[in-house]
């Protein structure tokens, strides 16, 4: 659907292009039922790291002040991809397995229903 | 049938049109809340200059009614006798 | 007794917002100050408007005047709305109690068939002027840059349309509120020859593109020399011919222009001060316009005043922009 | 001669309408430009109605009736140092979101006024724009003038201009105004005068001034009532311009009835900030955001939506969402700014175990089952001294640019992501509505200024946060941020008042 504007083909600059982020992608990360943290996060991330990266680094970073984080049995989390269940690949990288730029990461810890059950 | 309302702010001079309201819409329920004053009614409410004259005991204009006019809900129509407020049902 | 230490603490921790503190130094700003001075967005729009997409909101370039800083302004008046809509209903409140005597008094029915005549031929018809004029100041609050300029563009645009609701009412006073005064005058407006550069003049208006420009067109050449031609020049005439009784129904426009002027002239002077490159812009178009509105008023002025009308309000115009440094 | 009278209506149609005239040496195309290309079909402008026929000389008269009262009421307030009559300094954050959300929006409003006030064909529409152009900027006005003494006691008012236009969560107000403004005449009319004043402003002025007056804010009170008074006038304008539109041509309802549902689900989401306000910032409160939402959005609208269903006029599409998430909605805004206080220039603070009661008692489906166990689990680790804030930046939606924080009321504790590709990006959403926003007009909103993405590509002052919050947002660190408790603001207020400090309060009641 085409807006409708004064002059024709009214095209505005996507600020948000992949180049002007020096090199980095935007990657977004969320723990479902975990909304101590209120919001997924956001990260400036090379396409080219891999997603053992995203784990050991940019996950605890984010995460690791909730209560639960340190219980998280990493072999059976769930992850989805912009919606699809996706098994990350953890030494490939971001690029390598579809992650590109503005993709949201969700990932479910079974068992681990935060904080006294609630969903924080 | 949807309810027409008016507030007031809470002063002396809203005292009398609230007055001269309840006359002229005896079916009006009037809520009192913290510094303002509601007045609903069903389906139609109309404020007269004249009434609210008689109240005030002075010349009053139906405009005077925004000095302290917070907020209203319905299709209005003013003239210099008085401002009504309808739903279309 | 706690009053001591209450005194004490209840020191304020600062006297005025940052921005008026960075503008006007460490002190209780005025209210007109703090109502006024950097309050618009100026960055990071999100949407290029779809009314105009080559440009941004609030886009400076609206208009070729370039300021370095659009805050340089100060009204004369120091109006922000609450000293605005005072001022305002003092003049009114003088104007309705002469509209009042006039029309208790029957005034109208005391002026001579001739003198009722030439004021609906030649005066009740700017009510239309005053609406193209009520556009124009709307315009450039809504193009222009700054608060402290666009308020006063609003201000100007309302007051526009008072006073050409001001002129109905002087029609209505004279035809006994049957519209018929109203109805000729705008007959006059849209077919009698004397009018019609007048009317051309003002649609020509509505179409400049560059808010400056209709400033310069609207507020600074027409206005000057209408005001001074009709409110002046217009009301001695009718004196001379024994309707004196005009004088205080045009009372509210006289009193309007000189308040008007003083921030017309302000804005125009800072404007032109800034550079060479705004001086030689506004020249450019006060000449255009100037030219224009002196012919177009011509025919006008002459049935109404004379034939030295013009040109005596020319001289005006000239020494209003003098002053301003043109 | 002996004059008729004129009455109210002939008087508008000699003084306004009929001062129009058919342009000869121009083409009506010409002067009113804007006019056709949104596809709005109008006919004949004479139909317009105004139902208040106001003239500028009783405009000037009441309008500077108005005004006396107000200032000598800020007179008042600032010689008897009236901030210190406010129930809490907790409060006074609240005026801060105010100043700095709002008041802005009032200028945004004045703006976009104006700019329909000269744009429109028909003089009786223009006129009654222009006014409400200048009653926009009273309202900001007076409203800077009300806070500018609170302004001189706390912190956090200081820069709100200059916050506006960057700080993350004002994007969210400004974009929506942004939004409106760079739409075309009658897009801005459905926007801000019919979805914004007429179904939504309620909902931000009237329970919140309440709120004032509960909470001994007199200057707030005032003002916001005062602007009340404008508002009356505002929302019947809004309301007019719709049925005008409907009755104008059949063509117009899809149109109409599309911009309705945008602009209550954009209007909506702003109030999220409203919500929060209600139930957590006001120390005394008045109602919750709940039973505010139920009186002045679920009854008003319904009301309002039976009366326009004659003009094929149905309910907007999201109605039922905002309405599943009334008891969701200012917990989950709550712990947003709770998350993120040390990025926010006004306080945040853990409610209070009688606050939490309120609001147990307010929100029993959600507040125990939800959110209670969270805050106090946040309470605890403040009490530890580890008060929680988020480390990490948050994911926003595109199109209201609010943190992701909104979740699936199915399923209240999973986040609701939404996504749209469009031209090779991705583009992600908080919900359906603002997903459908930018799948209409994406060309719109991938310009989105998203503060989280700008402050990734370095366009906000650097690196470090510490920049981007002192140095770009000009957050005075330290002071207007972070937690109420062991803020300048609160120690103030307790030398004012002699009182111990809350973190000592807090230990003994814990």
């Amino acid at each position: 659907m085409a807006v409708a504007a004064i002059t024709e083909n009214y095209v505005g600059e996507r600020l948000d292009r992949v180049e002007n982020f020096h090199g980095n992608q935007v990657l977004y990360i969320g723990w479902d039922h975990h909304l101590m943290f209120c919001a997924p996060v956001a990260f400036p991330v090379s396409p080219q790291a891999p997603f053992r990266q995203v784990l050991e680094e940019l996950i605890p970073g984010a995460f690791s002040l909730h209560p639960e984080f340190g219980e998280i049995d990493w072999d059976e989390v769930q992850w989805h991809l912009n919606g699809e269940p996706f098994t990350p690949d953890m030494d490939a990288t971001l690029a390598e397995q579809g992650i590109d730029h503005k993709s949201a990461v969700r990932f479910a810890t079974p068992g681990l229903n935060g904080i006294k059950g609630c969903g924080s | 049938m949807s309810k027409v309302y008016i507030a007031l702010q809470d002063n002396e001079e809203s005292h009398y049109i609230v007055e001269a309201i309840e006359e002229d819409n005896p079916d009006s329920t009037v809520i009192y809340q913290p510094a303002m004053i509601r007045i609903e009614n069903e389906g139609r409410m109309v404020i007269k200059r004249e009434t609210v004259e008689d109240k005030m005991g002075r010349d009053w204009e139906i405009p005077a009614l925004h000095v302290n006019l917070i907020t209203l809900g319905g299709n209005v129509d003013e003239d210099d006798d008085e401002l009504t407020l309808t739903w279309n049902d | 007794m706690t009053i001591e230490i209450k005194t004490a603490t209840l020191e304020p921790i600062r006297h005025t917002f940052e921005h008026t503190r960075r503008r006007f130094g460490d002190k209780p700003a005025s209210r007109y100050q703090e109502a006024s001075y950097d309050i618009a967005p100026e960055n990071n729009f999100h949407y290029r408007p779809m009314w105009q997409p080559d440009k941004l909101l609030n886009d400076t370039s609206r208009t070729a005047v370039v300021m370095e800083d659009w805050y340089a302004y100060r009204d004369p008046r120091q109006y922000y709305y609450g000293t605005y809509v005072q001022a305002r209903a003092k003049l009114q409140e003088v104007t309705e109690s002469n509209y009042a005597f006039f029309d208790k008094r029957g005034l109208a029915g005391r002026m001579s068939e001739e003198i009722r005549e030439k004021i609906i031929r030649c005066l009740i018809p700017l009510r239309h002027m005053e609406l193209g004029a009520n556009m124009n100041n709307v315009l450039c609050t809504a193009y222009g840059t700054s608060t402290v300029v666009t308020q006063a563009f609003l201000y100007n645009g309302m007051d526009r349309l008072g006073i050409a609701q001001y002129l109905s009412r002087i029609g209505l006073l004279l035809d006994g509120n049957s519209g018929e005064a109203l109805a000729q005058a705008k007959e006059h407006w849209m077919t009698d020859s004397a009018w019609q550069g007048l009317r051309r003049y003002t649609e020509n208006t509505l179409v400049i593109e560059d808010w400056f420009e209709v400033f310069i067109a609207q507020d600074v050449v027409l206005d000057t020399l209408v005001y001074d031609l009709m409110y002046r020049q217009f009301d001695q005439t009718i004196t001379e011919q024994g309707g004196s009784d005009l004088a205080m129904l045009i009372e509210f426009m006289q009193e309007w222009h000189k308040d008007n002027s003083r921030w017309v002239d302000a804005t125009l002077k800072t404007t032109v001060a800034e550079s060479e490159h705004n001086r030689e812009l506004i020249r450019g178009w006060v000449a255009d316009w100037q030219e224009k509105a002196v012919a177009d008023l011509a025919p006008l002025a002459e049935i109404a005043v004379g034939e030295d009308a013009v040109s005596a309000s020319v001289e005006v115009l000239n020494k209003r922009l003098a002053k301003a440094g043109l | 001669m002996s004059n008729r009278k004129l009455n109210l209506k002939d008087k508008y149609r000699l003084l306004t309408r009929d001062l129009e005239w058919e342009y000869s040496y121009r083409d009506y195309e010409e002067i009113f430009k804007q006019e056709s290309f949104e596809g709005i079909k109008i006919t004949d402008w004479s139909k317009w109605e105004d139902p208040f026929r106001l003239t500028m000389d009783s405009y000037w008269k009441y309008q500077a009736e108005k005004e006396k009262k107000l200032y000598a009421i800020f007179d008042a307030f600032a010689q008897n140092n009236g901030q210190q009559n406010v129930t809490d300094a907790r409060y006074v954050n609240a005026i801060k979101l105010f100043l700095t959300g709002v008041s802005p929006l009032e200028y945004q409003a004045y703006n976009g006024f104006a700019h329909v006030g000269r744009q429109f064909g028909g003089v009786g529409a223009r006129v009654a724009c222009q006014m409400q152009s200048l009653d926009e900027l009273r309202h900001v006005q007076t409203q800077i003038h009300a806070m500018s003494h609170y302004n001189k006691h706390f912190d956090g008012f200081q820069e709100f201009p200059h916050m506006h236009d960057r700080v993350w969560y004002l994007s969210v107000p400004k974009s929506f105004f942004d939004d409106a403004r760079s739409a075309g005449p009658f897009e801005f009319m459905v926007a801000i005068g019919f979805s914004f004043e007429y179904v939504l402003t309620n909902l931000l002025f009237v329970p919140f001034m309440s709120g004032a007056a509960y909470n001994g804010d007199m200057a707030t009170v005032t003002f916001g009532f005062s602007a009340q008074s404008d508002e009356a006038r505002h929302m019947t304008l809004g309301l007019e311009i719709i049925k005008f539109m409907l009755e104008q041509h059949e063509d117009n309802v899809p149109i109409v009835q599309r911009w309705i549902n945008k602009w209550l689900w954009r209007g909506y989401r702003v109030l999220t900030l409203v919500a929060m306000m209600m139930d957590y910032m006001l120390p005394n409160k008045v109602m919750s955001w709940q039973e505010s939402f139920e009186v002045y959005f679920e009854e008003a609208a319904t009301s309002l939506f039976k009366d326009l269903a004659r003009y094929g006029i149905e309910m907007p599409a999201y109605a039922a969402t905002a309405i599943e998430e009334k008891e969701h909605l200012s917990h989950q805004a709550w712990s947003i700014f709770y998350n993120y206080g040390h990025a926010a220039a006004f306080h945040t603070w853990m409610p209070t175990d009688q606050e939490m009661d309120w609001l147990s008692e307010k929100y029993p489906n959600t507040f125990d089952k939800y959110y209670r166990p969270r805050y106090e689990k946040w309470r605890e680790m403040e009490e530890a001294g580890e008060r929680y804030y988020n480390p990490t930046l948050p994911m926003l939606c595109q199109t209201c640019q609010i943190p992701m924080g909104f979740t699936d009321m199915e399923n209240p504790t999973l986040t609701s992501y939404r996504q749209s590709e469009y031209d090779g990006e991705r583009y992600n959403f908080c919900s359906d509505g603002c997903k459908d926003i930018f799948d209409h007009e994406p060309e719109k909103y991938v310009q989105s200024w998203l503060p989280v993405h700008q402050i990734y590509q370095g366009n906000c002052g650097g690196a470090e946060m510490e920049d981007v919050l002192g140095e770009y947002y000009r957050i005075n660190l330290g002071v207007d941020n972070l937690d109420f408790h062991g803020s300048p603001d609160e120690e103030r207020w307790n030398a004012w008042h002699n009182l111990q400090p809350a973190e000592d309060k807090l230990k003994e009641a814990s």
